[in-house]
């Protein structure tokens, strides 16, 4: 079954069920199509990302998938990989470099931020104050959605941002950053988070504070914990990312590159819209980060 | 100082015996089938030089470590010790040499640490503190119960050791030098308890380098050698000369002070030098003292513990900053020197503590000899093998250290060895002035005799020399100038030609005796 | 005049004392007066409240990490641990499936508080006998129980958190919320825990013949053992105990997010260590008290969340935390300085 | 008779022995077959180069860490200087504006190596004097000083990675990639470097009086004292030290991924501590050697990327990890542990 080869797959941290998500669909539709796949994990690190993309060289990769550590920081070793003679496939982040790997797939950051803050504001309305949980700084997708949800929140002048905290994409900070920002604003109406974990820790700190029935909390991937925070009723929605479809997407590039010699996709850089859910269109949640139409 | 004549009959029944023991340590035999008796009632004292084997047979029959081959019998019974709280449980108990106390705790803690007194509401301190005042009070000493025991001077805390042994109430109870830190005043307390003990039955088996003190309340004498038993005998039967002659073989002398030569300029001058208590408290622990030594003199600083003498060397090495006074080493000021500037400039000290000031443990005995003298073996930017090797082998031979080469470890040394590794250190520095604080410390006669011939051969080549010393026997022997020291300041100086009750008298210790 | 000057500077040494004493007192003072000042909404009941179930986490494990560290050693495992009692939890309210039966067994909670905090104390017991049986350095020993607790955890969910820990009333598995969630006359229910948990280590430390070993030991271990003292079996109960805090710790954790997650818990031995060094303790072993330990964990927290509060960014706040416990310590070796001989 | 059992067992003792003095070079010696068995890729001089060249950054650490741990210190701090060093190079190549003078500096790359080095030590030697003068516990001083370190690592860049470290030809200060990327007959520089530093130390340690300082008070720091050692100086020179191997860590890893990020280097000081134990050194201080930790650091890089190779997951490596640092270090205990007095 192995006759095509390894591809090996690199993702940030295996911890967080979008990152599983993202190795596990890229292994299944390698494995799909006759290669064999090894995920492995750098968490955030470039060192350790820069060692795995050796030892994909070392193992005689075909091709690798890589979700990059570092816009930056991530180019030289994309760039060894290359030089190496393999083809790379990046997803969900990009590197601030084109030419260099054969595909960057990646979920509109902007797009879906515009259509979170939106969903945020029907949720809200549009005027009160708020706070917001930002991610890791180093991942650009952080600053992309939260320049995205200020483009549209800054159009309701009414809407008064009280706070902004780093979380790290992480729950148990975003718990901790919540009950600080709720001690030092008392009478926000509503918390816009950069993920879902930060969401789903700042719904557990206003649970407890008993505040959760007057905020309104909106989140950010579309993560199996998320859902049922909606059908729950204490999250007011999530903007998928369709990870599962760019991861499997990557692949299937990959596929057709090895073949012959072009990812079948016109440009390098290819932007998948976000959907938002929210308790109406909950029920088409049929698996992890997979929305049925 | 009126030697108690024991009262004891010669005979009492053997409660404790070893029979055939050995002990090995890789290639030591620190024991080679020793037979040792210990009597209800009596005290059998143990002489030995330092290495003999002393320590190790007393941590076998106290169930510290266990025999390589050989038996014990206890009550005529063969007993195999699981460990010390085993042997403690068939009521035989220890004081260690080295001391072994948790320095955080307060006296109280550490004398019933591991045997607490349960009250219905957890460990009742009440009554443990109360035990404790009883037995300084027995102890005639001013101890605090709660006082943590790092704020106690060294001899106090041996205090603290003997009295932990005391409160166990033992049959059989083994004090491996009890004595080492204790001032003349405290030897005599111990000394009554110990004949209230065996008037009471218990067997006491007692360790000591200071034989004449030793001699006072014997009953029966064993001498070890080499890991062998080599005398035993009634105290009727013996006298120093027996005690000395079994230990080494041969007589021994501390010399007397070198003469047939003149003193040189002054190498070592203090003047007026004040220091307050580096523990914070409020008074000088050294008031006002100045002393100058010549090259070529041996000055002997006697006193009491806590007299100050550990304060005034250290200050002198630089290790304690003086509050006012001047030092000079040949006319030169150096108390704004460190430590190393003073060496290089001719000053050393060998400081009292060993274990604590003297030796790196994880350095080889090598190692440590030629530590302080590094820069007399380095060429340019490294060091030379060869040349340190050189130092080594000369300093071995110097300071006699029995050891198995510069490439053994330091704690494969006997206590009195390590003492000689320690002034062998010192002595390779060149100095023209060598403090040492109690050198004689923990060793035995043969090494402090060679200790004091050493000494006494670098004053004839123009060493100055200061030491301190809690023996007055020690006194009379090499110093051409005896200072004692109370309370901080000198309150007598003495030619060769003092005696002891002089001596003692000056030191604050006469109403003691 | 010499004695007057006695009394003077004995004066003048006990107030230095006391502020010295107290340092760990003194800064939680300063920093509740500083953030008081620049925030009005930090000096109020309700976030005192937040605050101290926020320094809860850090304090079950800075308890446990003070007899380790008053033993002499020092436990870098106890994040792991946090995580694995907690994904524990969270393995065992989803249900064990028993395949031999064909059924799946719910446990009850307190089955699930009392089986979580027994492995917490068996991992940390595995660290003891490590160190008091094998030999190996604390510092290694627990290092590499950090990482193998951490892989298991992460190898039980698959890297996955564990949702829904509050149980379903059909199963009579509810109540699993109330350690994070509920409150007793309007204090949470994990800081009354901690004040239990402080309550009851201080009466151990204080008043029980393992205190006295567990000081000893630390202070001077070969001597503690010659007289007696079952060094061994003080240092795998004290490691088992440090286990224990931290599967505590995993509890109210997971309780307060209503999920366990294998990565929870990173870096906390490091707060933990903090607060007790923070709060007098020395890291040589056999001093330090646990008033001081929780004084220690109070500065760590309220300085965070008061941070936080006035709006510090994160950057800043990691340069503060660093700054103040160095400032912290160094009042505190000023304080062991003095009573030495040093030169 | 009792002779002879005491040569059979002396003999028996020597082989032991060796192979416990050896136990690095043997776990690598294991580690090596194993993977080569298990991967076809493993075995090969260009493998071994690369896995040599990923050794580097946590053999530089680990030498800088084995002078402080011989000295009977510890130092967390050095993965947050690497990181601030990184980021300071990265600085200093985008160009330095001088808004007095209104131009933008870019000074050439051997002066943004001396200024990182410089900085690296600085930063340790910041260590130094909190613990050698200021007598705040390694530990503390240490971790305090990875916050801020750390923190102004993350004000510098605002969080963001530098990038374009490789420098303009027109500005003059190409060259700095040669780092990271060059190799001299087929052997990346990283690797030189790191043999040539580990020769520097070993020199150091065994043949001049620094070296010999240097274990004298890792051994006994008051009787080191006492024997004209100049004990706090050798303190502050050994921090000093381990902040410089931080800082030529921070540059060949930067130059190799031609991007410096503040949050590089998280968790590194663990690795290089496990290194330097691995390798034989305790803890306590006074006993370690160079090619111990040099083996050490081998056996963890050579081991986590057998582990890549052979496709273990991420979970499996964690807990392999902390087997393999417990393990290797329980043979070293039991070496110790002979010869002790033990009941
Ligand atoms: N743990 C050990 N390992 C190796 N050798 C040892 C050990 N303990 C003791 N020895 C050796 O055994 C011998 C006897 O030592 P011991 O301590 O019993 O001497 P001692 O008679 O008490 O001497 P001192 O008067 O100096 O205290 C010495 O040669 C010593 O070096
Ligand atoms: N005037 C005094 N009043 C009370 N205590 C004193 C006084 N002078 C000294 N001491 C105590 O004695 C200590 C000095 O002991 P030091 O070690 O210098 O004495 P020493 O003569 O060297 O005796 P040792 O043989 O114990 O070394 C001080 O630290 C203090 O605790
Ligand atoms: O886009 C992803 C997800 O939002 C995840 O939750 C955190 O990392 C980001 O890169
Ligand atoms: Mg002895
Ligand atoms: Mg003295």
């Amino acid at each position: 079954a192995n006759a095509e080869g390894l591809i090996s797959i690199i993702v940030t941290d295996p911890a967080n069920p979008y990152w599983f998500t993202e190795g596990e669909v890229a292994k299944a539709t390698a494995e799909e199509l006759g290669y064999t796949a090894n995920v492995t994990a750098h968490k955030g690190d470039t060192n350790t990302e820069s060692t795995l993309i050796e030892t994909a060289i070392t193992n005689k990769s075909v091709a690798i998938i890589l979700d990059p550590a570092n816009a930056d920081g991530s180019i030289g070793a994309v760039q060894k990989a290359v030089d190496a003679g393999i083809p790379v496939f990046l997803v969900n982040a990009e590197i601030n470099q084109e030419g260099l790997a054969k595909a960057q797939l990646v979920s509109n950051n902007a797009q879906g931020a515009a259509l979170g803050a939106q969903a945020w504001v029907e949720a809200v309305g549009d005027t009160g104050e708020f706070v917001e949980l930002f991610g890791n700084p180093a991942d650009n997708n952080a600053a992309t959605r939260s320049n995205g949800y200020e483009t549209v929140l800054s159009q309701y002048p009414d809407l008064v941002k009280k706070g902004q905290e780093v979380a790290n994409w992480d729950r148990a900070q975003g718990y901790e950053k919540m009950q600080s920002l709720l001690q030092a604003n008392p009478n926000i109406m509503g918390v816009i988070s950069g993920n879902d974990e930060m969401a789903l820790g700042a719904i557990a700190a206003l649970k407890e504070a008993g505040k959760l029935a007057n905020v309104k909390v909106g989140g950010f991937d579309g993560s199996p914990d998320a859902v049922e925070a909606i059908k729950a009723g204490e999250l007011a929605y999530t903007v998928l990312q369709p990870v599962a479809v760019f991861s499997r997407a990557a692949v299937v590039q990959a596929d057709s590159f090895l073949k012959t010699g072009s990812t079948g996709v016109e440009t390098e850089k290819q932007l998948f819209d976000c959907l938002l859910i929210n308790a109406e269109n909950v029920d088409k949640y049929t698996a992890a980060f997979t929305l049925s139409e | 100082m009126s030697a108690p004549v024991s009262s004891r009959n010669a005979e009492g029944e053997v409660v404790l015996a070893a029979r055939n023991v050995a002990k090995i340590y890789g290639a030591v035999h620190a024991l080679k089938g020793v037979n040792f008796e210990i009597r209800r009632g009596q005290v059998t004292t143990l002489f030995g030089e330092n290495g003999a084997g002393k320590s190790t047979l007393m941590k076998i029959l106290s169930g510290v470590i266990q025999p390589t081959s050989g038996e014990i019998i206890l009550d005529g019974q063969p007993v195999s010790f699981q460990n010390s709280t085993h042997a403690r449980n068939l009521g035989i108990s220890i004081i260690h040499q080295e001391l072994s106390l948790a320095p955080n705790l307060p006296v109280r803690d550490n004398i019933f640490m591991g045997r607490e007194i349960m009250g219905p509401t957890g460990v009742n301190f009440a009554e443990e503190e109360r035990q404790v005042r009883q037995l300084m009070a027995d102890l005639e000493e001013d101890i605090d119960p709660m006082t943590p025991v790092e704020e106690l001077r060294l001899g106090q805390q041996q205090i603290v050791e003997i009295a932990r042994a005391l409160s166990i109430d033992s049959r059989i109870l083994i004090m491996d030098e009890p004595t080492s830190a204790l001032s003349a005043a405290e030897v005599e307390v111990l000394f009554k308890v110990i004949n209230d003990l065996t008037a009471k039955g218990v067997a006491i088996v007692y360790i000591s380098h200071h034989l004449e003190e030793a001699l006072q309340i014997t009953d029966h004498a064993v001498v070890l050698r080499d890991g062998n038993m080599t005398a035993w005998a009634p105290r009727a039967e013996i006298d120093l000369n027996w005690i000395v002659r079994n230990m080494v073989g041969e007589n021994y002398d501390l010399g007397s002070p070198p003469s047939g030569y003149a003193f040189g300029s002054t190498a070592l001058s203090v003047q007026n030098m004040v220091m307050r208590d580096p523990g914070g408290n409020d008074y000088n622990v050294v008031d006002d003292l100045s002393l100058d030594v010549r090259a070529g003199e041996i000055v002997c600083i006697y006193g009491l513990m806590g007299a100050g003498r550990s304060e005034l060397m250290e200050a002198l090495a630089g290790r304690l900053r003086a509050g006012s006074g001047r030092i000079e080493l040949e006319g030169r000021e150096i108390s704004g020197l460190s430590i190393a500037q003073r060496i290089s400039a001719g000053l050393a000290l060998v400081p009292e503590d060993r274990q604590r000031d003297g030796l790196v443990q994880t350095m080889s005995v090598g190692q440590n000899l030629s530590l302080a003298s590094i820069k007399t073996f380095t060429r340019g930017l490294f060091t030379s093998k060869k040349a340190e090797k050189e130092l080594i082998e000369q300093s071995i031979k110097a300071v006699t250290v029995k050891t198995a080469g510069g490439d053994a470890p330091i704690g494969s040394l006997s206590g009195g060895n390590q003492q000689k590794v320690v002034i062998g250190k010192m002595m390779a520095t060149n100095p023209k002035v060598i403090l040492l604080d109690e050198p004689s410390r923990g060793i035995d006669i043969g090494a402090k005799a060679e200790v004091f011939r050493l000494l006494a051969e670098g004053a004839k080549q123009g060493l100055a020399v200061v030491y301190t010393t809690s023996e007055v026997s020690e006194c009379l022997s090499i110093a051409h100038r005896i200072i004692v020291m109370h309370k901080g300041r000198i309150s007598a100086e003495f030619g060769a030609d003092a005696t002891k009750e002089m001596i003692m008298a000056a030191s604050g210790e006469a109403h003691a005796a | 005049m010499s004695d007057k000057s006695a009394t003077r500077s004995a004066e003048g040494f006990s107030l230095i004392h006391f502020l010295l004493e107290g340092r760990a007192f003194f800064a939680l003072i300063a920093i509740i007066a500083v953030f008081s000042f620049l925030s009005p909404n930090y000096f109020s009941t309700s976030n005192f409240l937040i605050m101290a179930s926020q320094v809860a986490i850090y304090g079950f494990l800075a308890i446990g990490m003070l007899l380790v560290i008053l033993n002499g050693g020092i436990d870098l495992s106890v994040g792991s641990i946090l995580a694995l009692c907690g994904v524990i939890a969270g393995w065992l309210m989803q249900g064990v499936e028993i395949p031999a039966m064909g059924v799946i067994l719910y446990p009850p909670v307190w089955a699930v508080v009392v089986i979580t905090c027994a492995i917490g104390a068996l991992v940390g017991a595995v660290n003891g006998v490590l160190i008091a049986w094998l030999k190996v350095p604390a510092f290694v020993a627990t290092l590499g129980v950090m990482y193998v607790a951490r892989g298991i955890a992460l190898l039980m969910t698959n890297g996955l958190t564990f949702n829904n820990l509050s149980g379903k009333a059909e199963l009579g598995n509810t109540g699993f919320n109330w350690l994070g969630f509920n409150r007793v006359q309007g204090i949470p229910i994990s800081v009354i825990l901690l004040f239990i948990c402080a309550i009851i280590a201080w009466l151990v430390l204080s008043r029980t013949a393992f205190g006295r070993w567990l000081y000893a030991s630390g202070g001077n271990e070969r001597a503690a053992e010659l007289s007696g003292v079952p060094v061994k079996a003080v240092k795998v109960t004290v490691y088992a105990l440090s286990g224990l805090m931290a599967a505590i710790a995993g509890l109210v954790l997971s309780s307060r997010l209503t999920s366990a997650s294998p990565t929870a818990g990173e870096t906390y031995e490091l707060t933990a260590i903090a607060a007790v060094v923070i709060g007098g303790a020395a890291l040589t072993g056999g001093r330090g008290t646990v008033l001081g330990t929780m004084l220690g964990a109070f500065v760590i927290g309220f300085l965070s969340a008061g941070l936080v509060t006035v709006g510090v960014s994160s950057y800043w706040q990691t340069v503060f935390t660093g700054a103040v416990i160095v400032l912290a310590v160094l009042m505190n070796s000023i304080q062991y300085g003095k009573g030495k001989r040093r030169s």
